[in-house]
């Protein structure tokens, strides 16, 4: 038994085919989803991939929160469906208000690519269970907006209520306040983080390393012991 | 103005024409009216013009370029040549992949960040309308000397602009070059190359066939920027003054390309179209006459109908219009319904133009009234060509008899550590990471190896792990000394590199810039750069698959170096057996493969630390390289070497720079009997690579080299957290990676 | 037809890099005197029909939930003159 | 201080990628009635010491070469009230 994980394509999204190719290398069902499709297919987890959508015009991820697949998914988010939004999904989840705060264009003004090392802060969501709390790995980061904010308020009661989930190790590579690399809500199944664990789960391919696997293998637990 | 219609023409067959200003000289005006038998109407001039400018038409290349056709080495390989928006090649296992080099450069320099953009906007659909999904681009850059003030300005927007685009597109960029000199300054180079790959049944070609097929035009509306844009721009030289009439840029729309790509992909898939073109440069003048006059038959296009984002346009304008993100497509009638679904799924506007007719002529239609009526390859491929004459530079002699082995060299082994650091810190030989983090280089999920090392490599099947290597590689400087020789070590470098990371070479693609050809020296050192090229090729056994000509890359007086920048693809069948550059593993044996002479005549110490730039440039010899690249991909296969890095400018230091700092291991190198540590350092003779070498596996390396015949040098040994040469000086990492890395950060930060 | 135009700025508590580069260049280039600089986005909006209130308030509210994000951002409407 | 605002757009031939995204949008936000969008930038500029016609010449001259790109912007200078 396996489970059914939906990748939406917003037109513009990049890294949906590499978001499947990562499920399925964890041993899951991957579902593509579209964006003009309420429908979500009966899927158990949903991703929302990195990439451009909309070109990232206005603000990154601002006119795909509107689309009917957003409708559904924002839905079943608050009915407890696991969601995942990496880079431009994160974006996207900040614009919903699923997540709090919000991003902004990287401090130094550049789009940044390179390795980056992580240390998982909160190895109790839906989708980090399979890392250890304090461990720390190193997966791809590429964006051009990576910056999270979110006032003091917010950001001393994330930390209060443990849900940073990331934070970025070896310099802050954007300026997010509190070196913030990822988030989830109070209830733990919405998370959303910058750097793009389904570009690290070949050795072969992109830094040669598997770190980002432990996100999909998370879930994949999660759902067929559920 | 009232409209321009054929009849009028007719009519009036006296009336002004503004030719000149269109770029036309006067024999080619008279050549159009010869060719219609009539005055050409204001749309069919300003077809002409763009056409026949020098950027469209290849008017001075064009019998240079013929080389490449007629010495072709046999090669099997080759599915696609010259002639077709780019080449393919077969790679195996049904695959095809194709790739090509082209130029923005004079856009780039006066908008910089939207003239890169759209360099590798165009060279994208290029290669989408040959069937292909693109997997992957490069950018080979040159600019003006790095502490240049307008280096700050032209070199961030460039980078900004090959970033927005490419990482928009969701292309992994996988390599290029960044070059500083100050003869770059005012024409900087932007040279873009995109890699795309398909089944061998999805080649498509820019034809029209068919009489009642229809031709859609999909993709951005057509607007008034850059109009003649790039065919005028590209077309001549402008001093600080500028021209009289500077043509707008274009802005760019990577969103809409992306969706341009995917539904592009998608009618592919359920094979909708019978010929295809991308819109480039000269717009629907060319999309139309190049379809037309490669298929059989003509073509009928209303030109009203064209989606339009300014509706003020003239027919003429909506002709040259260089609006980005653009395509035409031929579709049979009963094809057109389906074909419109998928566009509408990805929210591209399309709309059909016109249809292929039984007859022979282009026929443009303005509510109603004809505006153009011609024979299509008259405009497409028939256009002027040009005997340009060329002449050896007076020149030339004196500056390759101003040998650079009269340089003072490092008295002492101080000098030599101070001189090393100064090379490797210098801009051209420092990292460029600055830049190349600004370039997504996972997306997609295939890339094996991307810059720094010699070649980027993407996987083209997750099964088999079938993949391609690609690399860029042209040295002005050696150009310059002697442009035969200058294009050949392009083309051995490239060659070198692919294979160094143990990929096969297949063929090549490339991008020739260089000065006003109306300078009969200019036009010398692209007739020698282009013969060597051409010999080269045939030599190697690697096709010329197709390019782009640049020229007018000057600024008054003074040209840029002659500057041929090669493209080598390569195969690999199994991408895990790869060779990167890192020494990663404190043992292994290093060896020196090939011949190291005293050769410093453009080399990157002569130009750090004299300013020097003259002599001959190292020796070539293909044969060598061919052995090299031999021994290279045998001892990948096979896993003999554990690394691999190419020695080329800054010689076997740099090499063992990168590959030391990539792998976080120092190495101990003694220097050969017999021979000077200064040459062995710095020399930049051809044929050369460094590759460390497991202990376990010593014995078969060097049988190989050995029975084969290619000098392999034991030079040391992968160890500790310095590079130190014995006898000489120490270099701890942590020095030299300050000094290779600080250097962009510094002056562009 | 009338211009409507929507000034979004980054709330001053924000980081505002893209100001900072600007004005940490201008002295490079020869310009004092200029203390601080920020930058936002300007949106002209062509509206069709007359832009009496209730169309203002349209688009009011199309700039907070759309145009702007107010977590991070500030804007101001008007019709222009 | 004063405040001096430089607004930078595309010139009207010129493709406005931005713009357009966020028009397409507008209906199905359910905005209708907006013909047109273009997005720009808006730089709000704090000027130290009086801003004469000296200053504004010198801010003129500074958007011209330095905040935008004439080849494909046009700008417009002002005081604001
Ligand atoms: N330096 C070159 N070497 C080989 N082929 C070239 C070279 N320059 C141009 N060509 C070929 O000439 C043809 C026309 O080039 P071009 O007009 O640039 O094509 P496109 O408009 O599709 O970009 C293409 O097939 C191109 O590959
Ligand atoms: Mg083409």
């Amino acid at each position: 038994m396996t489970a059914r994980v939906g990748v939406v394509t917003f037109p513009g999204t990049l890294d949906d085919r590499d978001t499947q190719r990562a499920v399925r290398i964890a041993g899951l069902d991957p579902v593509p989803l579209w964006h003009r499709d309420k429908d979500l297919k009966q899927v158990d987890a949903v991703v929302l991939p990195g990439g451009f959508s909309y070109g990232d015009y206005l603000r990154a991820g601002a006119i795909s929160r509107f689309s009917p697949v957003m409708e559904s998914v924002i839905e079943q988010a608050r009915g407890g469906m696991p969601v995942l939004g990496i880079c431009n999904g994160f974006q996207v989840l900040t614009e919903t208000h699923l997540l709090p705060g919000a991003m902004l264009r990287n401090n130094h003004l550049h789009f940044i690519c390179r390795e980056q090392r992580l240390r998982v802060e909160n190895a109790a969501t839906a989708w980090t269970s399979d890392y250890e709390a304090g461990q720390e790995i190193s997966i791809p980061l590429k964006n051009i907006d990576g910056r999270y904010v979110a006032d003091e308020r917010t950001l001393d009661k994330l930390e209060a209520e443990g849900r940073v989930v990331f934070r970025y190790l070896d310099g802050n590579p954007n300026g997010s306040l509190r070196d913030i690399a990822g988030i989830t809500n109070a209830a733990g199944n919405v998370v959303g983080l910058m750097p793009h664990p389904e570009h690290a789960v070949e050795p072969l391919i992109g830094t040669g390393r598997t770190d980002g696997l432990g996100f999909f293998t998370s879930i994949l637990k999660k759902l067929v012991n559920a | 103005m009232s409209l321009d219609t054929v009849k009028h023409a007719n009519e009036t067959p006296d009336i002004d024409q503004p030719w000149a200003e269109l770029g036309l000289k006067q024999d080619e005006y008279e050549r159009i009216r010869a060719i219609l038998g009539r005055r050409p109407t204001g749309a069919e001039l300003a077809m002409y013009s763009v056409m026949w400018s020098e950027h469209c038409s290849y008017k001075s290349s064009k019998v240079h370029l013929r080389q490449f056709g007629e010495k072709a080495p046999e090669n099997d390989a080759l599915l696609v040549g010259i002639g077709e928006n780019a080449g393919v090649v077969d790679v195996g296992q049904g695959y095809a992949v194709t790739f090509k080099v082209e130029s923005h450069n004079h856009p780039s320099y006066i908008e910089p960040y939207q003239g890169a953009a759209t360099g590798i906007g165009g060279i994208v659909r290029d290669i989408l309308a040959m069937g292909a999904r693109p997997v992957a681009v490069m950018d080979p850059l040159r600019f003006g000397a790095a502490d240049h003030p307008d280096t700050k300005r032209v070199l961030p927007g460039v980078v900004a602009g090959i970033g927005g685009y490419g990482n928009c597109l969701g292309l992994p960029n996988i390599g290029g070059e960044v070059v500083f000199d100050s003869c770059y300054q005012g024409n900087p180079l932007v040279n873009a190359l995109c890699i795309g790959v398909m089944k061998h049944e999805d080649i498509h070609l820019a034809k029209a066939s068919g009489a009642g097929n229809k031709v859609i035009l999909y993709g951005a509306r057509t607007g008034g920027d850059g109009i003649g844009g790039v065919s005028v721009l590209a077309s001549e030289t402008f001093d600080s003054t500028g021209p009289a009439k500077r043509p707008a840029v274009q802005v760019g729309d990577p969103f809409q390309e992306k969706l341009l790509i995917e539904c592009t992909l998608e009618i592919f898939r359920e094979d909708l179209v019978d010929g295809i073109q991308d819109l480039g440069g000269a717009g629907l003048s060319c999309a139309t006459s190049e379809l037309a006059s490669a298929g059989s038959g003509g073509m009928r296009v209303e030109l009203d109908t064209v989606p339009l984002r300014d509706s003020s346009l003239s027919p003429e304008e909506i002709l040259m219009s260089e609006s980005q993100e653009r395509m035409c497509a031929v579709v049979e009638p009963g094809k057109v319904d389906r074909f419109m679904e998928i566009c509408e799924k990805w929210d591209v506007i399309a709309t059909v133009i016109g249809e292929v007719t039984d007859g022979e002529r282009l026929e443009i239609f303005w509510h109603g009234e004809q505006i153009v009526d011609v024979p299509p390859r008259t405009v497409a491929h028939e256009g002027p060509v040009y005997e340009r004459p060329y002449a050896r530079p007076d020149w030339q002699d004196a500056l390759q008899a101003d040998d650079a082995a009269k340089l003072a060299r490092p008295a002492t082994a101080e000098e030599l550590r101070a001189q090393v650091l100064k090379v490797i810190a210098s801009p051209n030989q420092a990292s460029k990471s600055w830049i190349t983090d600004q370039y997504d280089r996972f997306v997609q999920g295939n890339t094996v190896l991307a810059q720094p090392e010699d070649s980027g490599m993407v996987r083209i099947d997750e099964d088999t792990n079938l993949g391609v290597a690609v690399a860029t590689d042209g040295n002005g400087r050696y150009a310059k000394l002697d442009p035969y020789a200058g294009a050949q070590l392009a083309l051995a470098e490239s060659y070198r590199n692919v294979a160094a990371s143990g990929a096969r070479p297949l063929a090549i693609s490339n991008c020739l810039n260089f000065g006003s050809p109306e300078d009969p020296a200019v036009m010398w050192q692209f007739a020698e750069a282009t013969r060597g090229l051409a010999d080269g090729c045939l030599e190697l056994g690697t096709p010329v698959t197709g390019g782009n000509v640049s020229l007018y890359n000057q600024t008054g007086e003074t040209a840029i170096h002659p500057t041929p920048v090669v493209a080598v693809l390569g195969v690999i069948d199994d991408v895990d057996r790869r060779t990167p550059i890192a020494f990663s593993e404190p043992g292994h044996l290093l060896y020196l493969l090939g011949d190291t002479k005293e050769e410093l005549g453009g080399s990157a110490w002569s130009q750090v630390i004299h300013e020097h730039l003259g002599g001959l440039p190292p020796a070539v010899d293909l044969g060598r390289e061919k052995l090299l690249a031999e021994i290279l991909i045998a001892a990948s296969r096979d896993g003999m070497v554990d690394a691999a890095h190419d020695l080329s400018d800054g010689g076997l230091i740099q090499a063992l720079a990168e590959s030391c700092l990539r792998g976080g291991n120092g190495a101990r190198i003694v220097v050969p009997d017999g021979m000077d540590a200064f040459v062995l350092l710095f020399s930049e003779s051809a044929g050369r690579a460094v590759v460390a070498v497991p202990r376990s596996e010593e014995l078969r390396f060097g049988d190989m080299c050995g029975a084969r015949g290619l000098p392999a040098i034991r030079i040391g040994v992968v160890d500790g957290e310095e590079i130190d040469v014995q006898g000489q000086f120490t270099l701890p990492l942590a020095e030299l990676r300050e000094a290779h890395e600080a250097t962009i950060p510094a002056l562009l930060a | 037809m009338a211009r409507v135009v929507v000034d979004v700025m980054l709330k001053p508590e924000i980081l505002d890099p893209q100001g900072q580069a600007v004005q940490r260049a201008l002295p490079r280039l020869g310009f004092e005197g200029i203390a601080d600089v920020r930058q936002g986005k300007r949106f002209e909006l062509e509206v069709e029909g007359p832009v009496d209130e209730a169309a203002l308030a349209r688009i009011h509210e199309m700039a907070e939930t759309f145009l702007a994000n107010t977590v991070i951002e500030d804007f101001t409407v008007r019709v222009e003159s």
